[in-house]
């Protein structure tokens, strides 16, 4: 385990304040429930903006619609449309996941055909990894890819699919061949670009607690795919997929969740002075401050190309008790007549989102055994 | 970590681990000065570590001591080191000549300041240093010195430029003991880590208990926050002078009071009943953390002060605040 | 738990249990009083069962009441008897008829306000009723009507009994939410627990890992702790009045907040993705939790008066003060 | 899991009245290193008082020096004692756990040798549980009893026994004949008072990390036993051992370990205010109070000869928590330079010792694998 804080990128300044100049204009128009879904909220206006201004897939080549600008400052921009409580599901997957790995192990094909769309902001990406028998425990994915002439056939169902009824496509992870007896359950699985407007494909919302409608099920029931849908190698699936893990985990995705709240309660607490309040605050920016440069840290490791899946699940499991605590810190200094109503508001629907912070992307559990194998436990 | 950086750690990681493990710790907690260990350590320089090149020292960064810090409190080193280089360095900056040997920061609850012919005090941006005549001993929980001294008419002074500031030796002090404080849990994890692979309990290692691997695995995260956020602090003084590095240094100082209390707590658990007993190392880290925690600044008064001015500059200038230190 | 406790809790249980599960919790969200159910209650003179037998009413004890409170949050059941239960009891101590139907407390987020023909407020110790002539509907986070009202001329008064004090509404209100978090809590972790024993994972039930069970049994302790208190609370204003029971309903009050917050946190994280969705029962009641742990002062509120009175008088009477409450 | 408050018995507050005057008395020569061990800390003189006044042993027969008083006066004085942390070690194992052992279970010339001595604070209990393979794991013992002409003989080796080299009979737990293949493992275990004056008998104390040296290890070396030092039944010594368990967690003593530090803190925030301090009282007060309602609760079932095990082990978990918790509240209010030099001395002995509560009778994780077992997590 190790952290390394990297210097800040050149130009890093004028980035920040180009984006803090296009997201105040943008901001005037987001309420506090958007604010508080912030990557979990999908606007495609939004999103072809960003595009737009070259802020998504900005550290791919110029080729496939990339900007060719480093990881950190990637990870600027990331920082900024969080902290402001942007609306960047519609791209968010897009960037993070399936075009890297569209990028990194993709067909020249693919890689024309999918990443210009997701740098304009045009093409959603959803991850089909659960299943109903498959939360935690990957390993027992069902779904499956039969080769059949010219291509696949794919049977299964996927379901807390964030966003794959509104998405263009999934990167599905699937069985090709049965885990062979004594192997590896994580053999024989593959990825496959699934373009969601295939026949066969039926997608099911289902709303969450907040009444938003983000998670879906989705069914394929003969869907065909061509042979050009697989995406790297076939049986290497469960490699593919969990090596794109470290940028998955370590973002500012992963501890910025709540921002918004603790930006306003700032101000609540000025309206409305809390006695002992700053000790309370002061620990809050502390940790704040040491999750950023956590999480940059792992940025740059990523940018010199290491792998630090260890480092990266750390982040995300300090980060998600930080996002999880921060509304609650709040609550125990503000009491509700004392908040603004707009504070009020995001609180209430933090409060409804909090719980899925350590669910997504791994449960902290899962999370926590990974690092203590990490560290020898086993 | 840069090539000299690493270096420099590992000379003396091997200084301090070849002092014989926890036995000068217990030494010194009988009364005995380790003087090989201190000597091994001034034999490298590290007294003037901090002092530029210049001006006759090292010229090591903060970065750098940071560093050192963290392998002295990973080891406990019952020596002050650390508290002699930031004496040097704030010495050096006044323009004030480096006495040899230990010195004691300060007059109350002095740090080994027994063992110190010569104290250090600031008084705003005014630097004096005084020969030690009297010692009161004390000890912190830790069981380190702690002493309260009767000093003489100073025998030098000199002002601290602004990069300093008049709480130089708070914040030096605090961003000494967050880095020993991370040296520290680092030890303790290994420590908890190593015994959970090796205690059997219901026919097994406990480290194949899901509830012990989950513990362990939250503290790892704690270390590396602090691990983090003392480099970052470190790294604060390095780009902008101790006396800009406030925020970042007590951000490290919090970040490792909670950390501290966190990885001792859970370190205990996990030994159980061996881990309680004067006969086993573990607590001669977790008192230390114990103790290091409050010394400084505890992570309390820190939190109050990086709060009382994220509220003072409000909502709107957090996130811009906390990019524009970005070094 | 006495005899007759026992029954009447079985005989409510039995009609809220009837009312259809969560099915009746969906249609009051979607605008529609559940009135069956209530008549169901009403009919079982529960709205009177705090108004002594001799004006008319049941005569039951706060323990008794409170534990049907546990039952009604238990089932999240979606109609005001609760308030409407204090409502009466405060009309009749202050010897105001009692008008049928839902009664609202207060004009502000009023709970179920839309559906009461009467409100009563508390000046003081002057208790009025009001005709209700409009309601601007509103709700909390449990998606629970709480109205703004528009009150007609009080058409009744009446001043109510030192015994009860001026925070009579306040109190009841606190007592009420904290009885209906302890029996939600009660229900989400009996939920948890059969999830856990259902839901299978790496080839066993998800109960069978040990950290899904350290979690469960540390909830466990939460909800025992809040039936305690919510308990306690009760039997003192059975023996003294809501208005000298102020410290034990806000000792209730901050435990149920506390593992309100606890409680639903952990049974989500036990429930995983399934728990978060709409058509799951989880969140009817982990929503409830987090709202009702804010009505009737919060945790934060009633811990700070509790602290205030506490540090008043001293550590010396801290001990003392708290067994001379006993029952 | 069912908590019912019981009522106070009558004569409670005549009793309060009565041990608060003692203690106000010999509280005086307390330090605050004293008053932090509380029933941690051994003073032969202190218990020969408190058994002079009738506080030991108090519900047993007045036949065995006991006073035929109810259980829950009992937990009246247990209170007022831990309330004041008074040092009462000395008795604290005998009047809690062997005592009633021996009054259930002992033979009459047992009863008649052993109660009278500790009801009058002269004989000091430890108990011998732990061996240096079997801590949590009990069921792992290897301390042996051999039946031999005359009686029993004992080898192996007893750990963490608290107080064995200031007391004078050890209740240990011993393996007499081999765990059954593929029976229960705990069969097979007796219980045996061993009278620690006897030869072969060696105890060495181990001093802990506060420098104190209440732990032990004592080694058996063909130590010979008398036929009728048998407690209870042969084989039957972990049912017996367990049965205890309830009076072992639910007490006074798994939640009020660090009360005096509570009591101090409220008067050195009263000498030096902190903003916003009220509220962490009010926590660590209502939580004192739910605390204190569930421990009486146990308490009343216990009186009415039910068997509260799980409800107990509940007391122990929430407590050792709320035990544990305390000085850290108190830290988080009030730094050291504003604390008094005897809360300062307090908090220091505390933070030392806190880490053993949850330790002491049953770890956390034991406690909470108990609890979720009871729950029908299996």
């Amino acid at each position: 385990m190790r952290f390394d804080l990297p210097d800040t990128p050149p130009g890093a300044e004028a980035l920040r304040a180009e984006l803090r100049a296009f997201l105040a204009e943008a901001s005037r128009a987001w309420t506090p429930e958007i604010r508080a879904r912030s990557w979990m909220g999908f606007d495609r206006d939004f999103s072809r903006e960003v595009g737009a201004r070259g802020w998504i897939g900005m550290t791919w080549p110029m080729a496939y619609g990339g900007r060719e600008r480093s990881g950190l400052e990637r990870v600027v921009v990331l920082e900024e449309m969080l902290a402001a409580g942007a609306p960047v599901g519609a791209h968010w997957i897009g960037d993070r996941q399936s075009g890297p790995l569209i990028l990194r192990l993709g067909t020249e094909e693919q890689r024309r055909r999918i990443l210009p769309g997701i740098a304009r902001g045009e093409l959603a990406f959803c991850i089909g990894l659960s299943e109903p028998d498959a939360g935690s425990d990957l390993a027992n994915l069902r779904t499956k890819a039969e080769r059949v002439p010219g291509g696949w056939k794919l049977n299964g169902r996927k379901i807390w699919t964030t966003f794959a009824h509104k998405s263009d496509y999934m990167i599905a992870l699937v069985r090709t061949s049965p885990a062979p007896e004594g192997g590896s359950r994580h053999a024989g699985l593959s990825q496959f670009l699934v373009d969601l407007t295939l026949s066969g494909i039926s997608i099911r919302p289902i709303r969450d607690l907040a009444g938003a409608d983000s998670f879906n099920e989705v069914t394929f029931d003969d869907v065909m795919l061509k042979e050009d849908d697989l995406v790297g190698q076939e049986g290497a699936g469960w490699a593919q997929a969990t090596s794109e893990l470290a940028f998955e985990r370590s973002g500012p995705d992963r501890y910025l969740s709540s921002y918004p709240a603790l930006s306003q309660g700032l101000d609540a607490l000025a309206a409305h002075p809390v006695p002992g309040a700053e000790v309370t605050v002061g620990r809050m920016v502390a940790r704040l401050s040491a999750l950023r440069g956590m999480s940059l840290s792992v940025g740059g490791m990523l940018e010199r190309g290491e792998d630090p899946a260890v480092e990266a699940a750390l982040v995300k499991d300090v980060g998600n008790v930080f996002e999880q605590a921060l509304p609650e810190h709040l609550r125990g200094l503000l009491d509700p007549e004392d908040s603004p109503a707009e504070l009020r508001a995001l609180l209430a629907a933090l409060t409804q989102l909090t719980p899925t912070f350590s669910l997504r992307g791994g449960t902290r559990e899962i999370l926590r055994g990974i690092i203590a194998r990490d560290m020898g436990l086993r | 970590m840069s090539e000299l950086r690493g270096i420099l750690v590992e000379q003396v990681e091997r200084l301090v681990a070849d002092a014989g493990g926890v036995a000068p710790l217990r030494e010194v907690e009988a009364g005995t000065f380790p003087q090989a260990l201190w000597d091994g350590l001034s034999e490298q320089g590290l007294a003037l570590a901090l002092v530029p090149e210049e001006a006759g020292g090292v010229g090591l960064s903060w970065g750098d001591a940071a560093a050192l810090w963290q392998v002295l409190g990973k080891h406990g080193a019952p020596v002050p080191m650390a508290e002699t280089m930031l004496g040097a360095a704030l010495l050096s900056a006044a323009g004030v000549e480096v006495p040899d040997g230990v010195l004691a920061l300060g007059e109350k609850g002095a740090p080994f300041g027994r063992h110190a012919a010569h104290a250090v005090k600031l008084d705003g941006a005014r630097l004096t240093l005084h020969p030690v005549e009297g010692a009161s001993p004390g000890a912190n929980i830790g069981r380190e010195p702690r002493d309260d001294l009767a000093l003489g008419q100073r025998s030098a002074a000199g002002i601290l430029p602004n990069s300093h500031g008049p709480r130089a030796l708070r914040q030096g002090l605090a961003l000494i003991r967050a880095a020993q404080i991370a040296g520290a849990l680092e030890r303790i994890l290994a420590l908890a880590v190593d015994w959970a692979n090796t205690r059997k309990q219901f026919g097994r290692p406990i480290g194949k208990f899901q509830a012990v691997q989950q513990q362990l695995a939250a503290m790892a995260g704690e270390v590396a926050a602090v691990q983090v956020a003392v480099s970052n602090a470190a790294r604060a003084v390095d780009a902008r002078g101790l006396a800009e590095a406030g925020f970042e240094i007590g951000c490290a100082k919090v970040v490792a009071g909670e950390a501290a209390t966190f990885g001792a707590a859970t370190a205990h658990q996990v030994f159980a009943a061996i881990g309680i007993t004067e006969d086993h190392e573990l607590h001669h880290f977790t008192r230390r953390l114990w103790a290091w925690r409050e010394e400084g600044g505890t992570d309390r008064a820190w939190a109050g002060e990086i709060g009382k001015l994220a509220l003072a500059r409000g909502g709107a200038n957090l996130w811009p605040d906390l990019t524009a230190r970005d070094a």
